[in-house]
């Protein structure tokens, strides 16, 4: 791919996530320059939503905080949030996209000294909290925001309310006029990272989420576990607030499914395993049970989920739920059948977490012509001469571990498509 | 719309076995009620049963296809309207046998030529429709609630759809994509077009026992009693149910169960045409043929006299 | 190279207090100004209502392009925040975090909050003058080539993708035919759409494109012998055909993939008794010669039975599960299939592993009628009676009559030199202990028996790959699986080896498709540490910087803690026992800085004499003002971002503290904690990441190494007859914000009782 | 006309476990037999039947059995009899494995290969096909009656007698008339149609046996 000079040395990097973040830190840490488009107010996407990861149990915002750092030292990056990529012409080295912008309604003079979000009396869902709590309509989306920046709900736009928070800034950050905006940029090559959504788990109908009380989602239970969450960190059930300490954990909730996901998620098995360690550490009478197909822990994880299975109040259930329905104490029931034992189980819990798959973000919506598989996965090794590259779990499930990898190869990738004679062609002689 | 015939559109009318007996008041309100809603049916003449749900045991898989086949062939001879059809057993089967025999070749050869020894054919050109399916996707609860002059004014109506009417084919695209599996919400829309309110009720597609309630009730039982519990927990004054099987093991069996588990249900259960040809503000006997279930629909009755008086 | 003039220049200190997002309320800014310019003679003093704002930027930057100001000390927010306004060129930026240390976790107008203030202003202002702009190192000539170590598909591809993106590659392998274990594939699996077939194995393909390529050398039969120097200077001594040579390398891919697991060990499983007990390996053999046959009388193999997991997942062989093997399995079975319609293939397994797309992978095999049968296999007898308990049919049942039986062995990474016996080194068990307990609150009934310890950090077996010339061993440290991986989950191609990046089944189990994609990102990793070398920028996690540690030889005692305590082997010894620092190895954490009892290791921007300055700038009021100091030396990593969002928060943070950020506690020397004691602070407290096997410090060792030291303080307490309460060390996550104010509070409270420090006045 | 003895005795005496003659004869002869070799048995199947408790095996292990070539143990089992057909297995199968259809056509197989069973389902479709067979329509009156009798006099008096109650309000809400049994006018062409159907069949088994 060498010899033919680009006409732009710039990266695009579409999405912030943990992808995202990677190849354009890689790529300007190399000398180049990178535009990174996230669409929603603040980088950090799924994985500054965790509590934390396995297998270390450590916390996401410990190495997001690092890559802040890396991109706030680099004058190479230009942050696009709040952005999304409408369209794109072109070819490699000289592509034309079309880039869309909500309006956040703060401008940049913002220092997040919080005064409007005082002066704001609506309160919105926290969307950082999955909508289980609400923020005020000027918000600050979460202590680790990347920009630290905050942003106006559109609900309050045309209210008094607007322009009490207007007047309650300082520093004319407010822009209650702000439109949405659409302009073009020139890059050399793409680096497509827009990530995951949690599959919708109201689809799972005999599962009644959304219908049965105290049945959650995973990332919901990340939120309900993560200090920063509704509850402070505290694993209580949303019904009634009691301590949740029967917690029935079910794997597959839409994976491995021809009537949902027919491909399997990766991570939901380790993601339930951290969740059983969760419960675990609140409560020293937890009792976890979790209902498996098979339980994938691959590589070294293995020895996570073997770390998990020693304790004796966590227990392994081969079996899909077939359905959930309440008890008048409020109580999610379980129905199934254990599939070792035979037994037609009815088994009441405090608390139920649906360990829902991943889907691909850009799935129908591709602003691009782009290779992709039945599921909406971005084909992993797109045309190389094409200059548009995947990363993470755009281009399949993967964990955070194997989103970085992908992301870092990808990043050499959209550099060796950007490397024309402007590039390093010249460079690397012995 | 006052003139019936106005917008009227003709379905053939496969009626079942059960029209004649146990679900005469399905067949007789359906018929009362179609006029009004734009529906013109034209029966199958000289129909025959559909193998139900056990005639494949002793009959073997082809015979029980070819009695769909027969009945598919005939509908045909009398045009190319869909065949629509309010019993869930014979949706259930004559509709699969319709899509086999359109989407599988071996199928429609193996009929056509046990229907050849009848000098009859048929290769799949037709629809097969539920009643409940045509009346979401064709008729619409805004032209139900047009019809409604007797509105059902306090009647509690706990919507049991029962099994095969959804299940395997309501979220399919053959089946017409009219509801879910799991928490259909037609049935309740009907009582409510008709004036009723719809109580929340959970065991909306639970299973009644189907055949075996009918020959082996020792091991089904349990499963209506929850069915009714439900609904009386709910404060129902009526269960509605589209499905003639359900109908009659749900009311059939309530002596039963009281036997069995100390309970004392007495609790009517009408089909969703019944609702209609009272809110219809027709005859209570003629029409919505009250008088045909076994536990009588006391406040519908009421209901209909007051519209009649 | 870079800004030597920059430190040529003299200080030209200028102090900007900002008023804003409550500064002013919560402090008054005319005594700030006071302490600037009547304490430390800063004459250029700029009072600012929003600093961050274009006119407030302007401010700054007219008075550096006026030349009155090279040393802007800006009183304002966090470093966290404005990184980017704040930047300008030739100008050394130092920041006082009056916001969220002060307004946003003080009681505003409080005598306190003014005491704090003018505290954090003082030691931003020392900071200032013991600091000076750092200026990169300069050690031309570089070499900007790639070393490849390993000719398999992971080796093969960084390579090529090296090559690709403009650099110089050498390639080197112990073999005399590249391709590796990929070799021996007669079809490999699809990681493309549909997922479904097995594809054609193209490693031929790319073995010749890497031949081919004009920017690749390749040595066949060929080791490494030694390696030496750094990032951009490595000095590579490779042997081939007993000829050894040296080589200038810029970075190196280690790439020396997997052997299978040897299945003498697997006897229980049959293998040995009988030659139709074969390995998933040998199978690939026989498969692509064409139809199946037994190996004991060539008769066709019409019913074949795989054994999932013969020796991974067993604490006894392979603890660890090897990840692709449901998956080759799966596609063999396929191909017995589709080569022989009646046939009849069984996969046993414990728990199916076909993760992500795959799964179609799974179902086709099923689609084809592969039987898969869930239980743990008992024993494998001679006569292929598969022994075990079915899961699914809840009876054990022998499986019997069978043509062949495979055994499905795991992958076993190539991290050491197995061939020669070597120099046997420690492994450093720098992971989680595998058999440790997940932390509970407890146990409703008895707990469960305790558990093993971590095992001992057994000797390596067999030689180095690299043969590092490093203080800390010739081996890339290799964690408790034996694999040469990173720590960090965010940062896969941490090998605590600067310069030296691990890819492929070397790190993790992991397939073809899998290895080829490490593979590209670990030559990125070599392309990008060449580029900052040559630069004088230091690697994560300090990317970027150009500062390093600078070492006066004619103080410094040879007491070796420097070079052994280096979490990344940057500092080699000479002859004459002088460490010699190798600046591109240096990951800037100053842990060795820390460790120099001498205080003769410093950085521009960085050392003890700058700390102890800023501890002592705090002014410690006496004893009768019940004012008690306790000084907070927090990582910058983890301790001080919690700080900042405790502030964020809005949460109060208690009024005593005061807060050094340091790079790692790693660089924290004895002899800041005790001039802190002696200058009068009532309590130190070391706050840092976790240390232990399952670490966070960002620096590997720097937490650890702190509290190693901490041992030794208690003499130092002894002999300033001071209680050991003084002196706490505390780990804490960057999630602990919420936690942190009464951590903090709960510490004064114990300081309260022992009372005020006996040194106040002296210091 | 039972079937080849090979694998099925050593099915049933266990000792040659994973013989797929059975699995095969069902996925080539029984209407979606092919799916069974989808299933991942997860137990979604058997854990959403109504009356799963009342199945000695149910749905998910019935297929494993059939893998495992365990003809008669499938062939007799009670799950094939029990199914209600509510579908829900159907509906929420992972793999789309068309349970009900499966266990419907087991249990005409059952019957054809002679495994003479003691549930009360064939018995019933006797008499319930006896019905359509010979009239074109299911008259309920003749189907009870015949299917009490089929369990023998004495039973069948009870059995009528018990649910007498039932009749008679039947008979009284005008759901159950008396007089002649409905028939369809066509019968004699349906039975005709039947027969050649049935030749059709019978023409096929011959062609392949379950083993």
């Amino acid at each position: 791919m060498a010899g033919e000079a680009a006409e732009s040395q710039t990266v695009l990097v579409v999405g912030g996530g943990i992808a995202g973040i990677t190849a354009a830190v890689e790529v300007i840490e190399t000398g180049y320059d990178v535009v990174l488009v996230e669409k929603s107010p603040t980088l950090g996407g799924r994985v500054a939503q965790l509590n934390r990861y396995f297998p270390k149990l450590c916390h996401p915002t410990c190495g997001l905080e690092i890559n802040y750092q890396r991109l706030r030292s680099n004058p190479r990056i230009r942050v696009l949030t709040m952005a999304t990529v409408a369209a794109v012409s072109g070819s490699r080295g000289r592509f034309g996209v079309t880039i869309e912008t909500r309006p956040r309604h703060v401008n940049a003079n913002c220092t997040a000294c919080g005064d409007c979000a005082k002066a704001a009396t609506t309160r919105v869902p926290n969307a950082y909290n999955y909508g289980l709590d609400t923020v005020p309509a000027a918000h600050l989306p979460h202590a680790m925001a990347y920009p630290m920046r905050y942003v106006l709900a559109p609900e309050v736009i045309g209210t008094p309310e607007a322009d009490a928070i207007r007047a309650a800034c300082k520093y004319g950050a407010i822009d209650l006029e702000e439109k949405p905006r659409r302009f073009d940029l020139a890059v050399g090559a793409i680096v497509w990272a827009a990530g995951w959504k949690p599959y919708d788990a109201a689809k799972l109908q005999s599962y009644g989420h959304g219908r049965v009380p105290n049945v959650i989602n995973n990332v919901e239970m990340e939120r309900l576990a993560a200090f920063t969450g509704p509850t402070g960190g505290k694993i209580l059930r949303p019904s009634d607030g009691k301590p949740a300490k029967r917690v029935a954990l079910i794997q597959c909730a839409g994976s491995r499914d021809h009537n949902h996901l027919p491909y399997c998620s990766r991570i939901c098995c380790l993601g339930s395993l951290k969740h059983a360690a969760y419960v675990r550490e609140q409560y020293a009478d937890g009792q976890v049970d979790i209902y498996y197909i098979d339980i994938r822990a691959h590589d070294k994880l293995e020895a996570f989920y073997r770390r998990v299975a020693a304790d004796p109040q966590v227990r392994f259930v081969k079996s899909k739920p077939a359905s959930i329905t309440a008890d008048d104490a409020g109580n999610p029931v379980l129905h199934g059948e254990d599939t070792v034992s035979r037994e037609i189980y009815d088994r009441p819990y405090d608390l139920v977490v649906l360990a829902t798959g991943m889907e691909p973000s850009l799935a129908g919506a591709l602003p691009a012509k782009l290779a992709v598989d039945d599921y909406g996965f971005l084909v992993p090794e797109l045309d190389p001469g094409s200059g548009m590259f995947a990363a993470g779990v755009a281009q399949g499930p993967l964990d955070v571990s194997m989103s970085v990898q992908s992301a870092t190869a990808a990043a050499l990738k959209a550099i060796q498509a950007i490397r024309g004679a402007g590039g390093h062609a010249a460079a690397g002689r012995a | 719309m006052s003139d019936p015939k106005a917008g009227a559109k003709t379905y053939t009318y496969y009626p079942g076995c059960s029209s004649q007996a146990s679900a005469i008041h399905l067949d007789k309100s359906l018929r009362a009620v179609a006029p009004k809603l734009g529906i013109a049916l034209e029966e199958i003449e000289d129909w025959n049963c559909c193998g139900a749900s056990v005639g494949h045991v002793e009959g073997g898989a082809l015979p029980q296809t070819a009695l769909s086949g027969r009945n598919l062939a005939k509908a045909r001879q009398q045009g190319s309207h869909d065949v629509l059809t309010a019993c869930a057993a014979c949706y259930l089967n004559t509709h699969g046998v319709n899509e086999k025999i359109k989407q599988d070749v071996r199928t429609r050869a193996r009929v056509n030529q046990a229907l050849g020894a009848a000098d009859l054919k048929y290769d799949g050109d037709l629809n097969v429709r539920h009643a409940c399916e045509v009346l979401v996707n064709d008729v619409g609860l805004e032209r139900i609630k047009g019809q409604v002059v007797n509105p059902l004014k306090g009647l509690k109506v706990a919507g049991y759809v029962g099994c095969q009417t959804v299940r395997p084919f309501a979220a399919t695209q053959s089946g017409g994509e009219y509801d879910t599996y799991d928490q259909p919400e037609f049935l309740d829309n009907f009582a409510e077009a008709c004036g009723a309110e719809a109580v929340a009720y959970d065991p909306k597609t639970s299973c009644c026992g189907g055949s075996v309630s009918v020959h082996s009730p020792d091991k089904t039982l349990h499963l209506i009693k929850q069915i009714v519990e439900a609904a009386v927990e709910a404060g129902a004054d009526v269960i509605a149910t589209p499905c003639p099987l359900c109908q009659q093991n749900v009311e059939m069996y309530q002596d039963a169960i009281n036997k069995k588990f100390g309970t004392s249900f007495n609790l009517p259960v009408v089909f969703y045409s019944q609702l209609m040809a009272v809110a219809f503000g027709m005859d209570a006997k003629a029409d919505a043929a009250l008088d045909a279930n076994m536990i009588a629909p006391v406040k519908l009755v009421e209901l209909a006299k007051k519209a009649a008086g | 190279m870079s800004a030597a003039p920059a430190q040529a220049q003299a200080k030209k200190p200028g102090v900007y207090l900002c008023g804003g997002c409550g500064i002013a309320q919560a402090t008054p800014l005319d005594a700030l100004e006071k302490v600037a310019s009547k304490e430390y003679k800063v004459a250029h003093c700029r009072k600012h209502d929003f600093l961050c704002g274009e006119a407030g930027v302007k401010l700054i930057r007219d008075d550096i392009a006026a030349g009155t100001v090279n040393q802007p000390v800006i009183a304002a927010c966090s470093s966290r925040v404005n990184a980017d306004r704040f930047r300008f060129d030739g100008a050394q930026v130092i920041r006082a975090n009056l916001r969220e240390q002060v307004a946003w976790t003080q009681e505003p107008g409080s005598e306190d909050a003014a005491m704090a203030a003018a505290d954090y202003l003082r030691m931003a202002l020392t900071e200032a003058r013991k600091s000076s702009p750092p200026v990169a190192y300069d050690i031309a000539p570089y070499s900007e080539r790639v070393l490849v170590v390993g000719g398999g598909i992971s080796g093969l591809t960084a390579a090529r993708e090296a090559a690709e993106a403009g650099y110089q590659v050498l390639l080197v392998e112990r073999e005399a035919k590249l391709g590796g274990q990929s070799l021996a594939w007669s079809k490999r699996m699809p990681h493309l759409p549909p997922y479904r077939e097995p594809r054609a194995n193209d490693i031929e393909a790319l073995v010749k494109a890497v031949e081919s390529h004009p920017a690749i050398e390749v040595r066949r039969e060929c080791r490494v012998v030694k390696t030496s120097g750094g990032p951009g200077k490595f000095a590579v001594e490779l042997s081939q055909g007993g000829a050894a040579r040296e080589e200038a390398i810029g970075a190196i891919v280690v790439a020396t993939g997997w052997r299978p697991y040897d299945p003498n060990k697997l006897g229980h499983l049959g293998y040995g008794a009988t030659p139709d007990v074969v390995t998933g390996v040998a199978l690939e053999g026989m498969l692509a010669k064409g139809p199946l046959v037994r190996p004991s009388d060539g008769r066709a193999a019409k019913l074949v039975a795989f054994v999932q997991c013969a020796g991974s997942r067993d604490p006894a062989h392979l603890p660890y599960c090897s990840s692709v093997c449901c998956g080759v399995s799966i596609k063999q079975a396929l191909q017995i299939r589709q080569s022989d319609p009646d046939s009849s293939v069984y996969i046993v397994y414990d728990e199916l592993r076909t993760p992500g797309t795959a799964e179609e992978f799974y179902r086709a095999a099923q689609e084809a009628g592969v039987v898969f049968v869930k239980g743990k296999v008992k024993g494998v007898g001679a006569d292929l009676t598969v022994t075990y308990d079915d899961a699914l049919l809840g009876q054990s049942v022998p499986m019997q009559g069978l043509d062949l039986v495979v055994l499905a062995t795991g992958m076993v990474p190539n991290a050491t030199e197995l061939g020669d016996s070597g120099e046997a080194a420690p492994l450093p068990p720098a992971d989680i202990n595998p058999l440790s307990p997940i932390p509970v609150a407890g146990y409703a009934a008895e707990a469960p028996a305790a558990q093993a310890a971590a095992p001992a950090a057994a000797a390596t077996q067999g030689a180095s790959l690299l043969n590092l010339q490093y203080r800390q061993g010739p081996h890339l440290p290799i964690l408790a699986d034996g694999f040469a991986d990173s720590h960090f989950i965010c940062f896969p191609y941490e090998t605590r080896r600067s310069g030296i990046y691990a890819c492929g089944p070397l790190r993790r189990p992991m397939d073809m498709a899998e290895s080829a994609e490490d593979a590209t990102g670990a030559a990125l990793k070599a392309i990008q540490a060449i580029r900052n070398v040559v630069e004088g920028r230091g690697l994560h996690p300090r990317s970027g910087d150009l500062s390093f540690p600078k070492i006066g030889l004619t103080t410094c005692t040879k007491c070796r803690r420097c070079t052994v305590e280096c979490p990344f082997g940057a500092i080699d010894e000479n002859e004459q026992g002088q460490p010699v620092v190798n600046p591109s190895r240096c990951r800037r954490c100053g842990t060795c800085m820390g460790a120099c009892p001498v205080r003769t290791i410093s950085f521009d921007n960085y050392s003890v004499e700058m700390l102890t300055s800023m501890i002592k700038a705090v002014e410690i009021p006496d004893e009768d003002a019940e004012k008690p100091r306790v000084l907070v030396l927090a990582c910058q990593n983890d301790a001080v971002p919690a700080l900042d969002m405790a502030g964020i928060a809005r949460s109060r943070l208690n009024p005593y503290v005061r807060i050094v950020p340091v790079r790692c506690l790693g660089s924290v020397s004895l002899v800041c904690v005790s001039e802190a004691l002696s200058s009068g602070y009532d309590g130190i407290v070391l706050m840092g990441c976790k240390s232990g096997d399952d670490y966070q410090c960002h620096f590997v060792k720097g937490s650890a190494m702190a509290q190693e030291r901490l041992q030794k303080v208690g003499e130092t307490l002894k002999s300033m007859a001071l209680e050991k309460e003084r002196v706490r060390p505390m780990e804490v996550s960057i999630a602990d914000a919420a936690r942190l104010p009464k951590l903090l509070d709960d510490y004064l409270a114990e300081i309260d009782k022992i009372g005020p420090s006996p040194l106040k006045g002296f210091g | 006309m039972s079937a080849a003895p090979a694998a099925a005795s050593a099915a049933s005496a266990g000792r040659r476990q994973y013989d797929l003659g059975f699995a095969r004869w069902v996925y080539q002869h029984v209407e979606g037999g092919d799916k069974v070799a989808m299933c991942m048995q997860c137990g979604m199947c058997s854990g959403s039947c109504p009356i799963g408790t009342a199945m000695d095996h149910g749905p998910r292990k019935l297929f494993m059995m059939i893998r495992a070539g365990m003809k008669e143990a499938v062939l007799t089992s009670n799950t094939i009899w029990n199914c209600t057909q509510c579908y829900n297995c159907v509906v929420r199968c992972p793999r789309k494995v068309p349970v009900t259809a499966i266990l419907q056509s087991l249990a005409t197989v059952a019957v054809k290969e002679g495994y003479a069973p003691t549930q009360s389902t064939p018995k019933f479709s006797k008499a319930f096909w006896l019905s359509v067979a010979r009239f074109g329509r299911t008259d309920e009156r003749l189907v009870t009656a015949l299917y009490y009798f089929s369990h023998g006099l004495k039973e069948g008096i009870r059995r009528a007698l018990e649910n007498l109650p039932i009749a008679l309000r039947m008979i009284k809400a005008g759901r159950m008339h008396l007089g002649l049994p409905h028939r369809a006018k066509g019968a004699a062409d349906l039975r005709a149609i039947l027969a050649k159907a049935e030749d059709i069949e019978r023409a096929e088994r011959a062609g392949g046996k379950p083993s």
